[in-house]
């Protein structure tokens, strides 16, 4: 039965590196393309680990570090993997204007940890988002993929706490 | 090759086309002070000391980077710059732990140096004090977080002499970080060829040899070509791909 | 495809789009996405195929319609009727009473007459509202790629780039650097490959005019790119996308698939010699990369950290090969000007600020949205007349521009006109367009520091005075904040935001200190008052005044 | 009346006031020229009112340096800080990439040889700050004298300014830190 899983693991895994190769080879295994790959690579495995970077710089001819230089230089590329559930808070000026630090406040209490950081369940993430673009619906938050306009307080951490109870029902 | 007249503190220079206004001061003993600069290294510009005054333009240039043009005047020492040079080595004193009393390199280090030079006599900003790392696990070196400056002449020289690009920096703004490979620690590199080129041109008592204690490591910091060993090794390298970081 | 293939396309489209009795146009960018469009885009299509009468309208995504408030909205395009805020309910109505009995349904429409659309004049956002975002069709029957074609058939290199010269075009990414002279110089640069790069790396925290454009309007970029190619000698084009506009990117990959399969992009472009062709690059959330010595270095895969200029990118850009950088609004504006000429651009805007300028109006004013304002247009105007001013209740206090490099303009100011050295002169910048409205509840200290924060996160790290001077700035900040200030530290707050405004290596760090300066230019007492005395000597023992030495 | 001068030991230690005392004969000169009025090296209780110079040794580590940092001001027309430790936090600030609980279970509990336990009483003990500070962080200072310690002749320099009433500006022979 362990057994077993494990084989479609590794069967998965190797599907998801298929893929990965094949958006290397489409950028001819250009050094000039990493930025590419490394959006391609998070799209396949969720967060880019050290064991996948390595892939990337020995597919690229790479010097490792340049390649972890590059990923920690800019904030869409996680190292870690995600909660289970995303709440993207937007704090752009016209959400700032219209009170997102103090959700962002409340959250942080709330979940026990930063924005940028995932509660120790590993239910939620909290990311900051640098203007969604929304900003007649200010403050405006994404959860899982979706957009909630006109955000309170209140209404934020309601949300968050029903995120975390559905993981908390789920693992029960 | 042409030639350009051109003036710099009241005194007429010239200079070929192609020198900066840098190499033009210190072929002539006009001090300027630099600190991520180092001769036989490409030229980054960023840690803003070497920053003249040039009549007409009401920007800053730094002297490593900028070549002067025929008819040019311009200004190493004006109150302004002296000010901003103090604020930066200011700066830098605040970013790092700095304590150089029980630093290898005291009394042989480029930003005490420095902070003689301004007249630095305390710093107005508070100390941020970062928790920084300490790596030892390499077998004759020594990285000391704590005390780097980020001018990267570590990772110019691994990358534009050696060859090798162990260094690079990761994150970004005031979490910047030297880091070797993956982060990984450096005694772990395949890459690095234990060259010490890093070691000699850090500026300061950040990169260090193993065994050296309180004041007693003296760098040789004038730039020798040391026999490239790595760069064979990498296909990845190339002369043109400069580092520039 | 020949000329002529593309003006029959042109001509069939329009036939197509005649037979409609009615265009019911609902917004799909990204603002009306976030209010629901989707539901009543369907309930739309269900009512009108309920009531047998899909198939005499069209119903079609457009680009934003402006007043991203009020989504979701929809457009009636014959009888020119707009629609707020369509849920399902409100969608069945439309269906049911104008499309059906052709009465307005007056209740949910907006006055087309009002300010927020009068005092308007579009040039680049002509299109929203008008066509099919996703068909090339569509454009191309809005007279689109007719300036690339005027362009091929007859104009040479420099005819384009004396047009542009004359047209007075600035960029339109803040800094408002003549696009002609731009060109010029990257013409004359010599050398056997050039670039063209398209800056869509919109990064300030409220504004999203690119994205707007992108996704309403992709082609009228590419055209624009197309143009700027055939002028300076290049055959690539690059887009460089934030990744956080998904749809934008989406929209642009269409368009150039569209594109290339009609031959309007691509080698031998319209039969002629000129080849050109458009990649996208996809951005990873990094601000200074709107910064073109760090775009460039980031389109090739490296961290986008900027490198003292000169060299400018002009002459040593994309691989240290000549490359033209505008962002994406400059490039907008070409075709229209291509089309029309320079002095019909000329006549619009100020002598020095010819054209409009789009903004992304936000904050605490009634209505908010995506604008497009002739440039000179008093402030006063945008934030009152079109914005409605502030919500009931609350007084104005400053007007934000050009994002976390721009400052606050308070009410005095208020007349000043919107052109790039007229808001300069008040210590602000023109910038992107993001337009913040504040009222009497915004603790200006608290918005310098906001803004300090994101400039902090922001920078690269390359250059001392930014990596470490805006991390000082902002604790002081902070410190002040928090009421822990002192007389000393508001000081030094001074002298370090002059010092990193001039030592900084790239724009970031030069214009961080901005919104610190302009709020304390105009608010002062709002931060003199929260400072805190300090303990000093209360005694009396002798004094000590002479100094032994130098004082330095 | 001569001027009245004080030194004080803070986070330190105490090499500084060694350096002192290294002025040996010059130290008879001075005493003719001032008033030591308080001094870890003198047996005074409290700090005086009306002091004209005081020297400060070390940073700003716990609760009590810095309640007697405010003292301290309020009562010296004229402070110097004295040392590396007082103008840069130096060996001292070294504990601040720490938390304070973890330093006291370093120290009380992992290296203690027995009864390992924190000392928790702080009606009597002073309570270690987050961060050791340099002494300007915390009150305003009116020059600085370097060094780790500072040398004999920085010392005298800086005396015998002060003394002839002159605030003390070292030359660049005199900045020396470590």
């Amino acid at each position: 039965m362990v057994a077993q899983s494990k084989k479609a693991d590794q069967g998965k895994i190797d599907n998801r590196y298929k893929l990965l190769d094949r958006a290397i080879t489409k950028h001819h295994n250009s050094g000039y393309a990493l930025i590419e790959i490394l959006h391609v690579a998070q799209g396949i495995f969720g967060y880019l680990d050290n064991e996948l970077l390595y892939y990337i710089a020995n597919a690229l001819k790479l010097p490792p570090s340049r390649v972890y230089g590059v990923a920690t230089f800019y904030h869409f590329f996680r190292l870690k993997p995600q909660g289970k559930h995303t709440f993207v808070l937007c704090t752009g000026t016209a959400c700032y204007v219209k009170g997102a630090n103090e959700i962002q406040r409340a959250l942080e209490q709330e979940c026990k940890c930063s924005f940028g950081e995932t509660t120790s369940d590993g239910s939620v993430s909290l990311i900051s988002a640098r203007c969604v673009g929304s900003c007649g619906l200010a403050p405006v938050a994404v959860i899982d993929d979706k957009v909630y306009g006109k955000m309170t307080v209140d209404e934020a951490l309601q949300r968050v706490r029903e995120l975390r109870e559905t993981e908390k029902e789920r693992n029960v | 090759m042409g030639v350009v007249t051109f003036t710099m503190d009241d005194v007429q220079y010239s200079a070929n086309e192609g020198d900066t206004i840098l190499k033009v001061a210190r072929d002539n003993g006009v001090h300027i002070p630099t600190l991520c600069f180092l001769e036989g290294l490409s030229p980054v510009g960023a840690c803003r000391l070497c920053l003249v005054e040039i009549e007409g333009s009401p920007k800053l240039f730094p002297a490593c980077t900028t070549k002067p043009a025929e008819g040019m005047i311009v200004r190493t020492q004006t109150e302004r710059l002296k000010k901003y040079r103090k604020m930066i080595v200011e700066l830098l004193a605040s970013e790092g732990n700095h304590q150089c009393a029980v630093c290898v390199v005291n009394g042989h280090c480029e930003l005490q140096d420095l902070a003689y030079e301004v007249g630095l006599d305390h710093v107005r900003f508070p100390y941020l004090y970062p928790a920084k790392t300490l790596d030892a696990s390499h077998k004759e070196f020594v990285i000391d977080r704590n005390r780097c400056v980020l001018c990267t002449r570590c990772v110019r020289v691994c990358h534009e002499v050696e060859g090798a690009h162990v260094w690079d920096i990761a994150n970004r703004g005031i979490n910047c970080e030297i880091i070797a490979d993956m982060n990984t620690p450096w005694g772990e590199s395949d890459l690095c060829t234990s060259c010490g080129k890093c070691v000699r041109v850090c500026p300061v008592g950040a990169l260090l040899e193993k065994g050296a204690t309180v004041g007693e490591l003296k760098k040789e910091r004038g730039f020798v070509k040391v026999i490239v060993t790595a760069r064979s090794k990498h296909e990845w390298i190339t002369v043109e791909d400069h580092e520039e970081e | 495809m020949t000329i002529e293939d593309l003006h029959e396309l042109a001509e069939k489209e329009r036939q197509r789009q005649a037979q409609y009795k009615y265009r019911i146009l609902y917004c799909s960018s990204a603002g009306c996405v976030s209010s629901g469009c989707e539901a009543a885009r369907t309930a739309l299509k269900q009512a009108l195929e309920e009531h047998g009468v899909a198939k005499q309208c069209e119903l079609v995504g457009t680009g934003c319609l402006g007043m991203c408030g009020e989504g979701p909205l929809v457009l009636v395009h014959n009888d020119q009727t707009l629609y707020q805020r369509v849920d399902a309910t409100i969608a069945r109505k439309i269906v049911e009473e104008h499309i059906l009995k052709g009465n307005i349904v007056r209740e949910h429409t907006i006055d087309l007459n009002d300010p927020f659309f009068a005092e308007q004049k579009k040039i680049v956002l002509e299109n929203m509202g008008k066509i099919n975002a996703e068909s090339i069709e569509e454009y191309i029957a809005a007279d689109g790629y007719s300036a690339l074609v005027k362009v091929l058939s007859g104009m040479t290199p420099e005819d384009v780039i004396s047009e542009i010269r004359r047209s007075n075009l600035r960029g339109r990414g803040g800094a408002g650097y003549p696009t002609g002279l731009k060109w010029d110089i990257v013409r004359k640069s010599p050398s056997d490959q050039k670039y063209v790069v398209c800056n869509a790396d919109e990064g300030d925290p409220g504004a999203f005019m690119d994205r707007s454009v992108l996704e309403g309007d992709p082609h009228r970029v590419l055209e624009g790119m197309a143009i700027a190619g055939y002028a300076v000698g290049a055959n690539q084009g690059y887009i460089y996308v934030r990744a956080e506009y998904p749809l934008a990117i989406e929209r642009l990959r269409l368009a150039i698939k569209q594109a290339e399969r009609l031959g309007i992009l691509g080698n031998r472009i319209l039969e002629s010699n000129f080849n050109f062709h458009i990649d996208i690059r996809i951005g990873a959330g990094a601000f200074v990369c709107g910064e073109e010595t760090a775009l460039i270095r980031s389109i090739m895969g490296r961290r986008g950290r900027p490198r003292p200029r000169p060299p400018f990118p002009s002459e040593k850009g994309l691989w240290d090969k000549p490359t033209v950088i505008n962002n994406v609004e400059t490039f907008a504006n070409v075709p229209p000007i291509i089309r029309n000429g320079a002095s019909w651009f000329t006549s619009i805007g100020t002598q020095k600020s010819p054209g409009t300028k789009v903004f992304a109006l936000a904050g605490k004013v009634k209505r908010t949205g995506l604008i497009e304002v002739p440039m000179g247009i008093s402030l006063r105007k945008v934030v009152f007349d079109i914005g409605g001013g502030t919500p009931d209740g609350s007084t104005f206090k400053a007007v934000q521009t050009g994002g976390p490099s721009g400052g606050c303009i308070p009410e005095q100011h208020l007349d000043l006109p919107v052109d790039y050295e007229s808001l300069q002169s008040v210590g602000s910048i023109m910038g992107s367009g993001g337009m913040i409205v504040m009222d009497n509840t915004s603790d200006m200290v608290d918005v310098a520091k906001f803004f300090m924060e994101f400039c902090m996160d922001e920078s690269c790290g390359k250059c001392i005075p930014c990596r470490v001077g805006t991390k000082h700035i902002y604790m002081m900040l902070d410190k002040i904040v928090k009421e822990e200030g002192t007389e000393e530290d508001f000081a030094l707050l001074q002298e370090l935001c002059v010092m990193v405004k001039e030592t900084s290596l790239c724009g970031l760090g030069q214009s961080a200190p901005n919104p610190v300066l302009s709020t304390i230019r105009f608010f002062r007492e709002e931060y003199t008052k929260k400072l805190q005395p300090t303990s000093c000597y209360e005694g009396n023992a002798s004094t000590i005044t002479e100094t032994n030495g130098e004082q330095k | 009346m001569k001027p009245r001068v004080a030194t004080v030991w803070l986070g330190g230690c105490s090499g500084c006031h060694m350096s002192f005392l290294d002025l040996d004969e010059r130290l008879i000169e001075l005493a003719d020229k001032m008033e030591l009025v308080y001094s870890p090296i003198a047996d005074i209780k409290e700090f005086p009112h009306n002091v004209d110079v005081t020297l400060v040794e070390g940073a700003i580590t716990n609760s009590e340096n810095e309640e007697y940092a405010h003292i301290i001001r309020k009562r010296s027309k004229f402070i110097v800080a004295f040392g590396d430790c007082a103008t840069t936090g130096n060996v001292t600030a070294m504990r601040n990439r720490f938390t304070p609980d973890e330093i006291l279970k370093r120290s009380y509990i992992e290296l203690a040889e027995k009864n390992p336990q924190i000392p928790n009483d702080y009606t009597t003990l002073a309570q270690l700050l987050k961060k050791a500070r340099p002494l300007h962080e915390v009150i305003k200072v009116d020059a600085w004298l370097h060094g780790c310690p500072p040398t004999a002749d920085q010392i005298w320099f800086a005396m015998t300014s002060l003394l002839e009433g002159k605030i003390p500006v070292l030359p660049p022979a005199y900045l020396r830190y470590g």
